[in-house]
């Protein structure tokens, strides 16, 4: 039995001395951690989409545990995140409203005048040739520079027109700043009437060019409440401090149909609507 | 306010068939098909002296690697739902290049085999045409000599020999001094069956420096260096290294200098690139052949410079015309 | 989770090898042919086993900060009694096949990896059940591979021709460019089918731990 | 010719086409009665309409006056009322403002000065400003002000002015006209041009395959001093930092103004322009603008106003013959792709080109061979295939350490690319990104 004996002494007399060093080299090197940072890194959804505005969800983190940044700034948390994180750190949970991108334009291949165009396909390289190749300097192209730059496919191409999907859109806006004709802004999720269409130009030009836009023909200015739709120019708007309700669309009868719900745009029930 | 109308007579371009892309709007005509169909005239002399040389196998083998090549091609844009690819050509000059690269009395099987480690392995793995980093051909070669390697060092004698004589050696395994050199300029010795001939691989590789195919720095360097080190051990020791004419004619170096190691997607872009890629080439040959324990490390060779090829691109990137050093402790 | 998805998920969702590519030194090293691929397999699933279960009984009394000396000398002492074991039973020729790979399971992730990831953080029946899948499917994993090389280089499974006129040893499959390749081919395949999978049930096939969107080194994104 | 220009790295030799209608003589074309000017026809700030609606202007009246010192001015094609101010589609696509005259038939003078008939003794400061006031612009191309070239600032020397004649483009041929039918004006604006910039001397560097040209021009050059200087044929010899290097040896410095070597280099299109500012008192409101292409019926070279839209002057050609595939402003390497008829000839609009669809089908992008032919004939001596890659994976940083802003875009490199590589749009692309970038620095 002289080998178990000789190996559970030389086994015990190597553990004991390098425990010994262990605990020095412990006591030696410790760091101090906040574990608050990776709980709420845990807590936070994990995106690293930059929506907050710091370099991915573990720099957030810390700035939320610093007290640098609010966890509401995150725009892909849900209310409940919110809850949880602002619970743990015992900080007030401030109200926030979830924000998600609109492109305003709903020229899609069938009702636009396009020009042949052959080179790359992408938005913003598309905007050197011809400004794009599509008979409206204002709308749409096509080429999926923001559904590319969206991490969560909350945009689709769907024939020549980029359509966000208001369930799937976190309001991260990495979308908003790749769009070469910035046709793509943040609003309150709980807005569905939009006007599709942010083209400068006179009524008659976009008619000519595109049987989607707005031609500022006010139905539904008269048809809303008071101030719910503003006129910019030759562009009708909803007014999002004081949106308009949904029936706004049913009863304005938009002549072009740029006038739409979201969350039928995003559902493809105005296939073929313009007249 | 455009103005389209027009007297009925004259007529105007109608502007919704105006194809607008940027400039410029012409092209040369040249493209990739014209480009593969012209290296493959190029090899033909050194087939045609491989055929006359070495029998119908040899005929026999440069078809069968070629089809095998265009066929598992095909599959394999079958097989990943890309478009189909084989008609480029390149397909093509992959197969033929294996076929040059083999011995004349493969069976049929080694070249089906070479086929798939060529197209599947060696390029379509890694994106197909223009993504693959080493050359396809030369993946089969040194695949199969790994693998099976007495077919691979097993060479057919060549009909003149006789008919007695099946097999030989090739005229690197031979002893210092019983090399003949006119039957090496032909191609009458053993051999893979599109290397022997140096008259047709020299005809060839003119064929591509006048189309300007290749850049002739990487075959001069290779060439040159190889000589030269080879000349440098014979001179040291005649008795134990071939001279260099023998090196240079023998094996598979000139196939390698011109038609392998400057395959465009696997070679450096500039032509200071070229340089080094062919020295590095002719170095790391010299070293196999002469102290390493295969007798041939053309392919050996071609494939280690093929991976270093991106470092090269690095390394000799170019100035621009015009171009001012970034004065000191300022950031370009 | 019940106890039957604690032994499968090794098999094919979180196979060690295939998935988790946890390893690859010996899985390459050892693959030249079915029987050495089984030796090794079985070995290690032995060792996995009996480290899980003594880890996750120890798992209360260990300190945090000492855990992985603990884990090793665990492992450790299973290895070297499997060695042992398989110095006096196994057939020679697979032991000496094997070599130096065997010792080596003592650092081998999969073992460390589960003691770290499951079994200090399970109880015991769970964490035998666990060894027992993972081992399984490393076994499982090693025994393709390594009767995939086998018979691709010869024509023969476990020693056995399989195919009668196949006399050309096809020495690529059976040297180290071999395992490199069909390692890579089983890897891609394996790729392709949760993908498949994944399109077919409309979600996006991330590898466990491979996520991109957990990782910003790339501006890539999304898929 | 006693020196031999030297031959830049680089360059493309493609077919030049210039048979079409070289040797057609310049036509002066017929009054319209519309004309519509674009606002914004110079690099640098727009002009500030000084018309309005309604408003009754003679020819060569003020429309818009520069608004700072990299502006022109813009100036009444004919005699006529402005009938309207509105939107036209511009070169690149895009609509612009743009002034409509209508014409009243006469045609009547009412230029804003006056002729300068001994400009040897005018202060240069004097011509200067009139090149200014006249609103001329570099007419090779890229609209340049041509006041601005000729104001180096203080400090800066120059030794050596050039005059560019080497109409490197395809089909091209209206500077070759130019050349040969008005070499008195082209070497009395040389002369001008150099007196303003304190010279006695001028170089006009012309292609070799305009042998006529520069006969004509060495008959009259001699009297002003001005020497002609023959250079091969070489895809893009036109462009100003080789021009200079064939001529001088001198390289422009990356991000560098040709005067940063003592040089200034002007169109010989606009030293006609500033020869008839000068000597005839008349602003910059027409052109000399190839009218080519095989589907185009007769071919030539037209005198047209500024403001002539494309739909007439290809009229005056006699339409065409068959459905060009693209219709272009400019030449072939480097026009720009119109999708519209209305847009209107420029100050820079030195061809108006129809390409058959037999020239340009719809290429389709293939991989890089990695041929390295585009790296062979960069006359910038970048390395395009390996900016495009980059480009293509979205990393702009990269394209920018490999020096895509040095990028000249002449398309040499896309013109050799048999795998039909959109590559200078990437590099516009990239420029682009590499700007937006800087700004939100």
């Amino acid at each position: 039995m002289d080998t178990a004996l000789v190996a559970i002494v030389s086994t015990g007399a190597i553990g004991g001395v390098l425990g010994v060093v262990i605990g020095v080299v412990a006591k030696a090197f410790a760091v101090e951690t906040d574990e608050r940072i990776e709980r709420v890194g845990e807590l936070l959804p994990g995106a690293n989409c930059g929506g907050c505005g710091f370099a991915g969800c573990a720099d957030f983190a810390k700035a939320v545990v610093g007290a640098r940044a609010l966890p509401g700034q995150c725009p892909v948390c849900s209310p409940d995140d919110v809850r949880n994180i602002s619970q743990y750190l015992g900080i007030e949970a401030e109200q926030k409203e979830k924000r998600v991108a609109v492109v305003r334009c709903s020229g899609d291949c069938a009702n636009t005048v396009r020009t042949l165009y052959n080179g790359i396909r992408d938005c913003r390289s598309a905007v050197v040739v011809a400004g794009g190749a599509k008979g409206c300097d204002h709308g749409c192209l096509g080429f999926g520079s923001c559904a590319n730059a969206c991490p969560f496919g909350a945009i689709e191409i769907r024939d020549g027109l980029a359509v966000v999907h208001p369930e799937l859109c976190v309001g991260c806006e990495n979308c908003v700043a790749t769009c070469p004709k910035n046709l793509i802004v943040m609003v309150q999720a709980s807005v569905d009437v939009h006007v599709y269409c942010n083209s400068p130009e006179k009524g008659a030009a976009k008619r000519l060019v595109c049987k989607t836009a707005c031609i500022a023909c006010r139905k539904c200015v008269k048809a809303g409440e008071e101030g719910q739709m503003v006129v910019d120019g030759f562009l009708v708007r909803t007014n999002y401090e004081n949106p308009p309700t949904t029936d706004l669309v049913e009863k304005s009868q938009c002549p072009t149909s740029a006038l739409r719900l979201a969350s039928k745009h995003a559902a493809n029930e105005y296939q073929g609507a313009a007249k | 306010m455009p103005e389209n109308e027009s007297s009925p007579s004259i007529r105007l371009p109608d502007p919704a068939k105006l194809v607008v892309s940027n400039s410029p709007h012409i092209r040369s005509g040249q493209n990739i098909p014209r480009i593969m169909f012209t290296v493959v005239a190029a090899m033909l002399p050194a087939c045609v002296a491989g055929v006359w040389f070495f029998g119908l196998a040899a005929l026999e083998v440069l078809l069968l690697c070629t089809a095998s090549c265009v066929l598992f091609e095909e599959l394999w844009n079958r097989l990943t739902q890309r478009p189909s690819t084989w008609k480029d050509g390149s397909a093509i000059i992959t197969g033929i290049l294996l076929g040059m690269n083999l011995n004349a009395g493969v069976p049929w099987w080694v070249c089906l085999l070479g086929g798939l480690l060529a197209i599947v392995l060696g390029k379509q793995l890694f994106g197909g045409l223009g993504y693959n980093p080493f050359n396809p051909a030369l993946v089969a070669r040194v695949g199969l000599l790994i693998g099976l390697p007495e077919i691979m060092t097993t060479w057919n004698a060549t009909r003149s020999m006789g008919a007695d004589v099946i097999t030989t050696a090739t005229p690197l395994g031979m002893a210092p001094g019983a090399v003949e050199i006119k039957q090496m300029l032909l191609g009458n010795t053993g051999g893979c069956l599109g290397e022997t001939s140096a008259i047709a691989l020299l005809a060839g590789g003119a064929i591509l420096l006048a189309f300007k195919l290749i850049k002739w720095e990487v075959p001069v360097a290779f060439i040159g260096s190889v000589a030269v080190i080879t000349g440098i051990a014979h001179w040291a020791n005649p008795a134990e290294y071939h001279s260099p004419v023998v090196h240079v004619l023998s094996g598979g170096l000139l196939l390698g200098a011109f038609f392998m190691a400057t395959d465009m997607v696997t070679s450096p872009m500039t032509r200071k690139g070229a340089l080094i890629f062919g020295l590095g080439c002719g170095i790391m040959t010299s070293l196999i052949r002469l102290w390493g324990s295969y007798p041939e490390g053309v392919s050996f060779s071609i494939l280690f410079m093929n991976a270093l090829t991106p470092l090269i691109d690095r390394m000799t990137i170019q100035k621009p015309f015009g171009y001012v050093a970034p004065e000191k402790g300022k950031v370009a | 989770m019940s106890a039957m998805k604690e032994f499968s998920k090794g098999l094919w969702k979180e196979n060690p090898v295939l998935v988790l590519m946890l390893g690859m030194c010996p899985t390459l090293a050892v693959t030249s042919s079915a029987t050495n691929g089984l030796g090794m397999g079985v070995a290690t699933l032995c060792v996995l086993m009996c480290s899980n279960a003594v880890i996750s009984a120890i798992r209360g009394i260990v300190p945090k900060k000492i855990r992985i000396p603990v884990y090793i000398v665990v492992i450790a002492t299973f290895v070297t009694i499997v060695d042992f074991v398989m110095q006096a039973y196994a057939p020679t020729a697979l032991y000496e096949a094997l070599g130096i790979f065997i010792p080596l399971i003592v650092v081998n992730c999969i073992v460390l990896g589960r003691a770290e990831a499951f079994a200090s953080k399970n109880g015991i029946g769970k964490s035998v059940l666990d060894g027992l899948g993972m081992g399984l499917g490393f076994t499982l994993s090693l025994v393709v591979l390594g009767g995939t090389r086998e018979f691709l280089a010869g024509g023969s499974l476990f020693q056995v021709k399989m195919v009668p006129g196949w006399t050309t040893d096809f020495m690529l499959m059976t040297s180290a460019p071999g395992a490199f390749i069909i390692l890579g081919l089983f890897l891609a395949g394996m790729n392709q089918l949760n993908i498949r999978k994944a399109k077919r049930e409309g979600k996006t096939y991330t590898p466990p731990g491979l996520d991109c969107r957990q990782c910003n080194i790339c501006d890539l994104g999304g898929e | 010719m006693n020196e031999k220009p030297r031959k830049f790295k680089g360059g493309v030799h493609p077919d030049d086409s210039k048979a079409l209608s070289a040797s057609k003589p310049i036509q002066d074309a017929p009054l319209l009665e519309k004309y519509t000017v674009i606002m914004h026809q110079n690099i640098g700030a727009p002009p500030e309409l000084v018309v309005k609606k309604g408003d009754a202007v003679k020819k060569g009246a003020l429309l818009a006056k520069a608004t700072g010192f990299v502006s022109v001015p813009l100036h009444a094609p004919t005699s006529g009322i402005v009938s309207a101010i509105d939107k036209c589609p511009g070169p690149t696509g895009l609509a612009i403002p743009a002034i409509e005259i209508t014409a009243d038939g006469s045609d009547e003078w009412g230029s804003p000065f006056e002729p300068i008939a001994d400009w040897r003794q005018c202060p240069p400061a004097e011509l200067r400003q009139r090149v200014a006031d006249a609103g001329v612009v570099g007419m090779g191309g890229a609209g340049f002000p041509s006041h601005v070239k000729l104001s180096p600032p203080p400090g800066k020397e120059i030794d050596t002015l050039i005059l560019n004649g080497a109409e490197c483009e395809p089909y091209l041929t209206a500077d070759h006209r130019l050349m040969l039918e008005q070499a008195e004006e082209v070497v009395v604006g040389a002369a001008i041009i150099a007196r303003i910039i304190g010279l006695d001397t001028a170089i006009i560097g012309v292609e070799d395959n305009k042998p006529d040209a520069i006969a004509a021009l060495e008959a009259v050059a001699g009297r002003y001093n001005v020497r002609v200087q023959a250079l091969p044929v070489n895809y893009p010899q036109g462009a100003e930092k080789q021009l200079i290097y064939a001529i001088t040896g001198r390289e422009v410095p990356v991000g560098k103004l040709p005067m940063d070597v003592k040089c200034v280099v002007q169109n010989v299109a606009s030293a006609v322009a500033v020869a008839d500012a000068v000597v005839r008192g008349r602003p910059s409101i027409e052109r000399v603008t190839t009218i080519t292409g095989k589907p185009v019926v007769r071919p030539g070279n037209w005198r047209l106003r500024i403001g002539t839209p494309i739909a007439k002057a290809l009229e005056l050609a006699g339409g065409i013959s068959e459905q060009p595939a693209k219709l272009l402003l400019g030449g072939p390497m480097m026009g720009i792709a119109q999708r519209s008829l209305g847009v209107t000839v420029m100050k820079n609009t030195s061809g108006i080109l129809l390409i058959a669809g037999d020239e340009v089908s719809l290429y389709t992008s293939e991989p890089c061979i990695r041929c390295g032919r585009c790296v062979e004939v960069c006359p910038m001596s970048i390395l395009p295939a390996t900016i495009s890659q980059a480009v293509e994976n979205k990393r702009f940083d990269w394209a920018q350490q490999l020096n895509v802003t040095a990028c000249i875009e002449c398309g040499s490199c896309s013109y050799v690319c048999p795998s039909h590589r959109p590559l200078n749009q990437h590099f516009k692309w990239a420029k682009v990104e590499i700007q937006s970038k800087l700004r939100k620095k």
